[in-house]
């Protein structure tokens, strides 16, 4: 089936399209058929990264959908950075797919998979496109697929998580039309490579406004702090396959939307200095506020409101070194959250408290030592990817002189060991009746694969090294991106 | 006091929105893409209405991931509402018999008027959605006039993934014929015609039938939700 | 430019409501509300005087006589997605009074700290 | 008298028609978030529907005028009443 | 690669340790082998490591590892405290769950210290250091119960230190470009002082909380205290002197042009001083075994720190020397504590007595470590203290002598509580089952250790030699009219002939223990511990009149004042109030989704307002 047609970046939108239309047909036929599909479909786009992704790493691609040059019609712009995390989403999306073949029971399966599949495309979407009207769109997939997912399961406060979500998510989606509306009535034009051109026809008083307007439509999704009131709430209700999807591709999606808005759009000095303190604020609160949390998959929520605000403090330095950092970051968080909320999830089932883990050490060993390297990783100890992660944004923190930012950053180290021990602490209590339960193979050997690229990123930093600066180079040479383009 | 200080803030908002609109002078010509749309539409895309040569054509991606949204909201209404499928009979009080006979006699003349405005959606304005949601109040009709009306759920959700998968394929056999994705492959025939613009007519009546399925699967979901007292 | 003052303010009704109204319908109607506003204010930037409607139905019609389509084409996807976020915002009311047996925002928050 | 003088041009029938209306339209705004009576509220909104279609006819937008009108009017009036029919009818 | 390279070194170790996880699943014997081939392999290579350093690119850093005599030496405690320590853990946790975690994480530990001590730029010293931190922190928390709080506990002080540690070390590299420490120390002496002085701080903050300094000790009572006894040896003993590896490092290789090296060192000598006073007060109070040993680790490492800090030849010669001997006399005392709760279960000295018949060799051991550490001529403390003594007094800190001879005579008050309540004292009956603990495994490493303490006792020339060479590497000259093989010199010219003092000792020992025996012994009358007269009457057969309980009764009142206001219970206030801010924090989400609304809305408001307002 791939070579009937040359591979484009836009098979990563089609593929998972095409199956999810073909799913409800495909459920009539035979009730297994539903979990085989999105499997495939996870391949098949694993399978267009591995081809495409080498290419972009040369020279970005870029595609006219419909056939019509950027100005009229929507361009996709398959950069390295583009294609980083593209392939990050669907490794991720299929290691998600693989875990919740056992583990997902709840009955609408075949609602379930298209929505997770629908997720995981309009991540992607958001992250090839070139266009912000198009940008706009996939967020709403991404966001409306999340709304359902959060209230998937049949729980009392499922449905509460969901409208909380929605309340603000809308709110969201309304800024940033605005935005939209302001940017076109001015410019004319929606293709972001044009817009980057003649920004200079929108007076400065409204460029501050129309950032704030984004700041504050992507932040919400970013999970920024002011903004993040929804998140807790939203990791927590939705089933762990699901939250490990939020931590690992929607907020990564959000955060490289709202850089790549900023970095063209915007680029007057204050922008990027504000991320970076947004970044600090997110970070210093949602680390305090996890010290507190009793219900596992909060404290996990609000960990990873942690990671994204530390990754953000490292976007806002606007160095190569800076934004290489935040990538590394965003990477190691995606699959070692991802690692954490499965294996909790296989340990303590849905409503996972603290106390639940007592004494887990001996009824499960591989998943308590899984969720001790997964700890392990978040804090930054060394042998660990979390280690040279935590020291590029130090470095690079470093390089641009504010000292008083690593002090933070470590402060809120300390703190996160704090919660994070106390639980793995907890797993090797003596007493304590943790629950029973075989956990299937293949959940064990999904999250294998995420501790192995934990091991293999911590042990030889380098062979990432090489992806990452592409990825930061492709960001910040804003030149190159729009005369790639519009160059015809 | 919070009613007050939502006052204050909206005025706050409000004069920095207007200030960012004070700068756009309302009514004058100041397109940038939009004159090329207006010049190359008839000639390049065939279709006399612009903003369906848009809709379909030119940022055909935008519509693809617009039926998908609607797509998901079905879904996402399905998987939501799952477990509260309630008993037929408390969907709602007798219908009297002039709403009964008006649904019959109404609902032929509304599908057929959604099917001529999905039909000649690249030539008089409307399209897939005003058709399909045209049909949809049709059917509306139907469940709230005839009392013992069900959606079929199994064919309105195979009608919906036909349309949708024929305009994903659309789109695949653009890059099959060596084009780029959704690239028109079909003769554009003479402006005005039905059978003109190559794959826009084709595009919009599958994006009719399958917003007009959806919304009617959508209606009937929500009618034939408990009344949430048991 | 009145368009554009009519716009904002339904904008921030909308918005209003969302911050101050108790009731979880209301909020939804807000947030609707929201939509409108914006998708009005869209079409009224598009608008040029003396422009026609974007659609050569008659030859005589030339190009530089007509209203910009493009944002007629944003809002009408933006109108689509719209109704697709309330009715899933709806679905998840009736859900929520399935259970809760209330539409007060401040009665359904046991998901907190 | 001086009322008499005036022609009645189009194009101050276009204008007065325009404020009217946008007028109206934030009346029934106002009038759909203040009305305690869910049902009223639901009216309100689809009457703001109605009056945004007429407008976008007026700013020569037919097809979004339409759409409008299918959707905003017809559809999302009908799943407001659903839902108030589903859940309690009557505010605070 | 080579075999007497490091690298080879470095995956002996780490290699050994994964090998035995694995090797559990094989056999415990199996197991036990490989991990004493581990050990042993390891020490042994000590003596063949080459010269030559070995640097490796990693995540866009340069590391580089090398051995200096500084570093050997330290390798040399550690080694020595090693192979005993896994000796006595083959039966002491026979009886404890989870085998295979502990011999893993003790064998990372081992292998991280090495990793340290052998690393010669500030990152791999970094790495090292935190991977013994975790894997030091899995042990703690190896029996589970209150041990978890004493781990997290530990874990989030080292953290504090490492963290500290990492700030500077990320500063100075993006100062000097390099993070080599020859390269940092050039650099580092170009920095204007008040920046040199903060960095150096933080970093001799980072190690000083491993070594244990007052402020920062909070944690070693209660993770001494909880941690497996096998490895509480190897924890006081080995892991604890890294900091003080650490601090001689910064301070001598880094920081010592620095107009205000002298001044931190005075501090750190107080610093010291104060805490092996306090530390030893605060031992004296405790009731329970371990947690009195904890104390007077943190005492002995006062000393360590007092000598490092001082900065004379003389005294780096005795810090060095204290801290072979403290690993070697606390790594008995330990075992012997670990060999009575083996037999009983029980480490609460009010609660032991009379074990001198049922556990001789264990009595013998804490004998010979108690004479050591309340350093008494014939044995190994001495030697160390005497040199700092003399050292203190030669760099006229005489306030500070007056702290030393206070400390370590009051000390001899803990040490004799120890030895009384567990050994001396009547017989219990609950005791009777107690048996003395097999020979092979735990005994030989007590015995093996006491041969250690009563060589270097005789001949301080076997360690002073390698003492000499780490201190030349460190810029310190050591003329060799200091010491000989047996011999101690002073600068007032008088000289100590050790050898010939104990053979003096223990000639007039044996003649009349000789004499007594033949000529008394066969009128003697065996008499059990419970054959003694109160006021006349017989105690019964339960009734038992030699208790420790509130041994120190009046002394503790005495030094009350003192000792009330504790500098732990002002850092668990930190504790408690960063976990209220959290607590706090956590209120802004109200769970209310309007209240979220009304965030985005400020938000927004403040985004336009202070954006228009700036450009």
């Amino acid at each position: 089936m791939p070579e009937l047609f040359p591979l484009s970046p836009v098979h990563y939108v089609a593929a998972p399209l095409l199956a999810a239309f073909l799913l409800p047909l495909v459920a009539k036929l035979s009730r297994s058929f539903i979990k085989i599909l999105p499997g495939l479909t996870f391949l098949y786009v694993l399978y267009v990264s591995a081809v495409l992704y080498p290419q972009a790493l040369q020279a970005p691609i870029i595609e006219q959908i419909a056939g019509w040059a950027p100005p009229l019609g929507i361009n996709l712009y398959y950069g390295p950075m583009a294609g980083l995390f593209a392939s990050l989403f669907s490794a991720l999306g299929f290691i998600v797919w693989l875990y919740s073949l056992t583990q997902m029971k709840q009955e609408p399966l075949d609602r379930f998979y298209i929505l997770l599949m629908m997720l995981v495309a309009g991540a992607t979407g958001m992250v090839l496109t070139g266009d912000i009207f198009n940008l706009f769109v996939f967020m709403e997939i991404t966001a409306i697929s999340a709304y359902s997912l959060t209230a998937f399961l049949r729980e009392d406060d499922k449905a509460e998580a969901g409208f909380k979500y929605i309340l603000i998510g809308s709110l969201a989606s309304a800024f940033v039309l605005l935005g939209i509306a302001i940017l076109y009535s001015y410019t004319g034009t929606l293709n972001l490579a044009d817009l980057a051109l003649n920004m200079d026809k929108v007076p400065l008083s409204v460029r501050v406004i129309v950032f704030g307007l984004f700041l504050v439509g992507f932040g919400i999704e970013a999970e920024i702090f002011p903004l993040n009131g929804w998140a807790p709430d939203a990791y927590s209700a939705a089933p762990a396959p699901v939250s490990a999807l939020f931590a690992g591709i929607t907020v990564k999606a959000a955060l490289y939307a709202l850089a790549r808005v900023t970095i063209l759009l915007f680029p007057f000095a204050g922008s990027m200095a504000l991320i970076s303190i947004l970044g600090l604020v997110t970070l210093v609160i949602s680390e305090l506020a996890a010290l507190h949390q009793k219900n596992l998959f909060r404290m996990l929520a609000y960990s990873s409101m942690g990671q994204v605000g530390l990754a953000i403090a490292a976007l806002g330095l606007f160095t190569a070194e800076g934004v290489y950092a935040a990538l590394f970051a965003m990477i190691n968080h995606a699959i070692v959250k991802g690692m954490l909320f499965l294996t909790v999830f296989a340990m303590a089932g849905g409503s996972a408290t603290l106390d639940g883990l007592n004494g887990m050490g001996r009824k499960k060993p591989i998943l308590s030592l899984l969720f001790t390297l997964g700890a392990f990783a978040i804090i930054g100890l060394p042998p660990f990817s979390g280690f040279w992660s935590k020291l590029s944004v130090l470095t690079a923190m470093g390089q641009t002189g504010n000292y008083a930012m690593i002090a933070i950053v470590l402060a809120t180290t300390i703190v996160e060991a704090a919660y994070f021990l106390r639980a793995t602490g907890r797993l090797y209590l003596s007493e304590g009746n943790p629950a029973e339960g075989k956990t299937p193979l293949s959940a064990i050997a999904a999250l294998a694969v995420l501790a192995a690229g934990i091991l293999w990123i911590g042990f030889f930093p380098g062979s990432i090294d090489e992806t990452l600066t592409a990825g930061a180079q492709d960001l910040l040479d804003t030149a190159k991106y729009t005369e790639g383009v519009l160059k015809d | 006091m919070k009613k007050l200080l939502a006052a204050f803030l909206l005025g706050f908002i409000g004069y920095y929105l207007y200030t960012a609109f004070a700068g756009v002078p309302f009514g004058e010509n100041k397109m940038e893409v939009g004159k090329d749309y207006l010049e190359t539409t008839v000639p390049k895309t065939g279709a006399v209405n612009t903003v369906t040569s848009i809709v379909v054509n030119y940022r055909g991606f935008d519509t693809l991931g617009e039926v998908t949204v609607l797509f998901l909201a079905a879904t996402g209404l399905g998987a939501i509402l799952f477990g509260m499928k309630g008993k037929p009979e408390d969907k709602h009080r007798e219908p009297s018999s002039i709403l009964t006979t008006g649904a019959k006699a109404l609902f032929p003349i509304i599908v057929l008027l959604g099917a001529y405005i999905f039909i000649h959606g690249h030539l008089t304005p409307g399209g897939g959605f005003q058709g399909g949601t045209i049909i949809a109040t049709g059917v509306l009709i139907l469940i709230l006039g005839i009392k013992s009306f069900h959606a079929n759920h199994a064919l309105l959700s195979v009608m919906e993934s036909l349309a949708g998968i024929t305009f994903v394929v659309a789109g695949i056999l653009g890059l099959a014929f060596g084009k780029n994705f959704l690239e028109n492959i079909l003769p554009l025939g003479t402006p005005g015609q039905v059978l003109s613009a190559g794959i826009i007519p084709i595009i919009y009546i599958a994006v009719g039938f399958k917003v007009g399925a959806e919304l009617a699967g959508v209606l009937d979901t929500l009618m034939s939700t408990t009344r949430g007292e048991e | 430019m009145i368009y554009y003052i009519a716009s904002i303010a339904v904008m921030l009704i909308g918005l209003y409501a969302v911050l101050v109204k108790k009731n979880l319908i209301k909020i939804v109607i807000g947030l609707s509300l929201m939509d409108a506003g914006t998708h009005l204010l869209l079409v009224a930037i598009g608008f040029i005087k003396g422009g026609t409607a974007p659609i050569f139905s008659e030859p005589g019609l030339t190009a530089d006589a007509m209203v910009d389509p493009v944002p007629q084409a944003l809002v009408l996807t933006a109108i689509v997605i719209g109704l697709a976020v309330t009715a899933v915002a709806l679905a998840l009311v009736i859900r929520i009074y399935a259970q809760h047996k209330t539409l007060d925002i401040r009665k359904i928050s046991s998901l907190k700290w | 008298m001086i009322l008499l003088q005036w022609t009645l041009t189009p194009e101050l029938l276009y204008q007065a028609g325009t404020g009217i209306l946008l007028f109206l339209l934030v009346v029934a705004a106002i009038f759909s978030v203040v009305q305690k009576d869910l049902l009223m509220a639901i009216v309100g909104t689809s009457l703001v529907s109605l009056i945004l279609s007429v407008l976008f006819l007026l700013l020569h937008a037919p097809d979004v005028a339409l759409t409008e009108a299918a959707i905003g009017v017809a559809l999302t009036t009908a799943i407001f009443l659903i839902a108030l029919r589903k859940t309690g009818r009557y505010e605070e | 690669m080579d075999i007497t390279g490091i690298p080879f070194f470095l995956a002996v170790s780490f290699g050994g340790a994964f090998l035995a996880y694995l090797m559990n699943f094989a056999h415990r014997f199996l197991r036990n082998a490989v991990v004493l081939l581990t050990v042993s392999a390891s020490a042994a290579l000590l003596f063949w490591l080459g010269d030559e350093t070995f640097s490796m690119e990693m995540g866009g850093f340069v590391l580089t590892l090398g051995k200096t005599p500084y570093s050997l030496f330290f390798a040399g405690i550690v080694a020595l405290l090693a192979v005993p320590t896994v000796l006595f853990s083959f039966t002491y946790m026979a009886k404890e769950e989870r085998p295979a975690m502990y011999y893993l994480n003790l064998l990372i530990t081992i292998a991280a210290m090495y990793g340290i001590l052998f690393s010669l730029d500030l990152l791999s010293l970094f790495i090292f250091w935190e991977i013994m931190t975790w894997s030091s922190f899995l042990l703690t928390i190896h029996k589970g119960g209150n041990a978890t709080k004493a781990g997290v506990k530990y874990f989030l002080y080292s953290a504090a230190g490492a963290y500290a540690i990492l700030f500077s070390v990320v500063i100075l590299y993006n100062m000097s470009g390099s993070l080599l420490i020859e390269d940092v120390a050039r650099s580092f002496v170009l920095q204007n002082p008040l920046m040199q002085l903060m960095l150096a701080g933080t970093l001799l903050f980072g190690f000083s909380v491993k070594a244990g300094l007052m402020p920062m000790h909070g944690w070693a009572p209660d993770a001494y205290a909880e941690s497996p006894a096998p490895f509480t040896a190897l924890f006081s003993g080995a892991l604890s002197k890294m900091g003080i590896f650490g601090m001689g490092m910064v301070l001598y290789q880094i920081f010592l042009q620095s107009p205000f090296s002298l001044p931190v060192r005075e501090l750190l000598a107080w610093a010291g001083g104060i805490t092996s006073a306090l530390a030893t007060l605060r031992a004296i109070q405790q009731t329970d075994a371990k947690r009195l040993l904890a104390y007077s680790s943190v005492a002995q490492l006062g000393y360590i720190v007092m000598g490092l800090a001082l900065g004379t030849p003389l005294s780096m010669m005795a810090a060095l020397f204290i801290t072979l001997l403290h690993g070697v006399f606390k790594a008995m005392l330990f075992f012997a504590v670990g060999a009575v709760y083996f037999r009983t279960g029980l480490t609460d000295l009010n609660e032991l007595r009379g074990l001198i018949r049922r556990m001789p060799v264990s009595f013998l051991t804490v004998l010979m470590a108690i004479i050591s550490l309340a350093n008494i001529p014939p044995l190994g403390g001495f030697v160390g203290k005497w040199l700092l003594y003399e050292s203190l007094i030669q760099s006229d800190h005489y306030f500070l002598v007056i702290v030393a001879f206070f400390s370590s005579t009051a000390s001899f008050l803990y040490v004799y509580r120890l030895i009384f309540s567990i050994f001396l004292g009547q017989e219990e009956k609950e005791f009777e089952h107690v048996k003395e603990v097999p020979f092979l495994t735990m005994q030989l490493p007590m015995l093996a250790l006491a041969a250690v303490t009563f060589i270097t006792g005789i001949f301080p020339g076997i360690v002073l030699a390698p003492i000499s060479s780490a201190l030349t590497y460190l810029g310190f000259p050591i003329q060799h009219d200091m010491w000989s093989m047996s011999m101690l010199f002073n600068e007032w010219g008088n000289r100590m002939n050790l050898l010939a003092m104990i053979s003096v000792i223990g000639t007039v020992f044996l003649t009349g223990f000789t004499i007594l025996y033949f000529y008394r012994m066969r009128r003697t009358r065996y008499v059990t511990t419970k054959d003694i007269h109160t006021s006349g009457e017989v105690p019964t057969e339960n009734e038992n009149l030699t208790y420790a309980i509130n041994f120190y009764q009046p002394f503790e009142r005495a030094a009350h004042p003192v000792l009330s206001k504790s500098i732990r219970a002002w850092i668990d206030w930190i504790g408690r109030s960063v976990s209220e801010l959290g607590d706090f924090l956590r209120h802004i989400y109200t769970g209310d989704g309007q209240t979220y609304a009304w965030y985005v809305v400020l938000f927004l408001t403040f985004m336009l307002a202070a954006g228009s307002w700036i450009l």
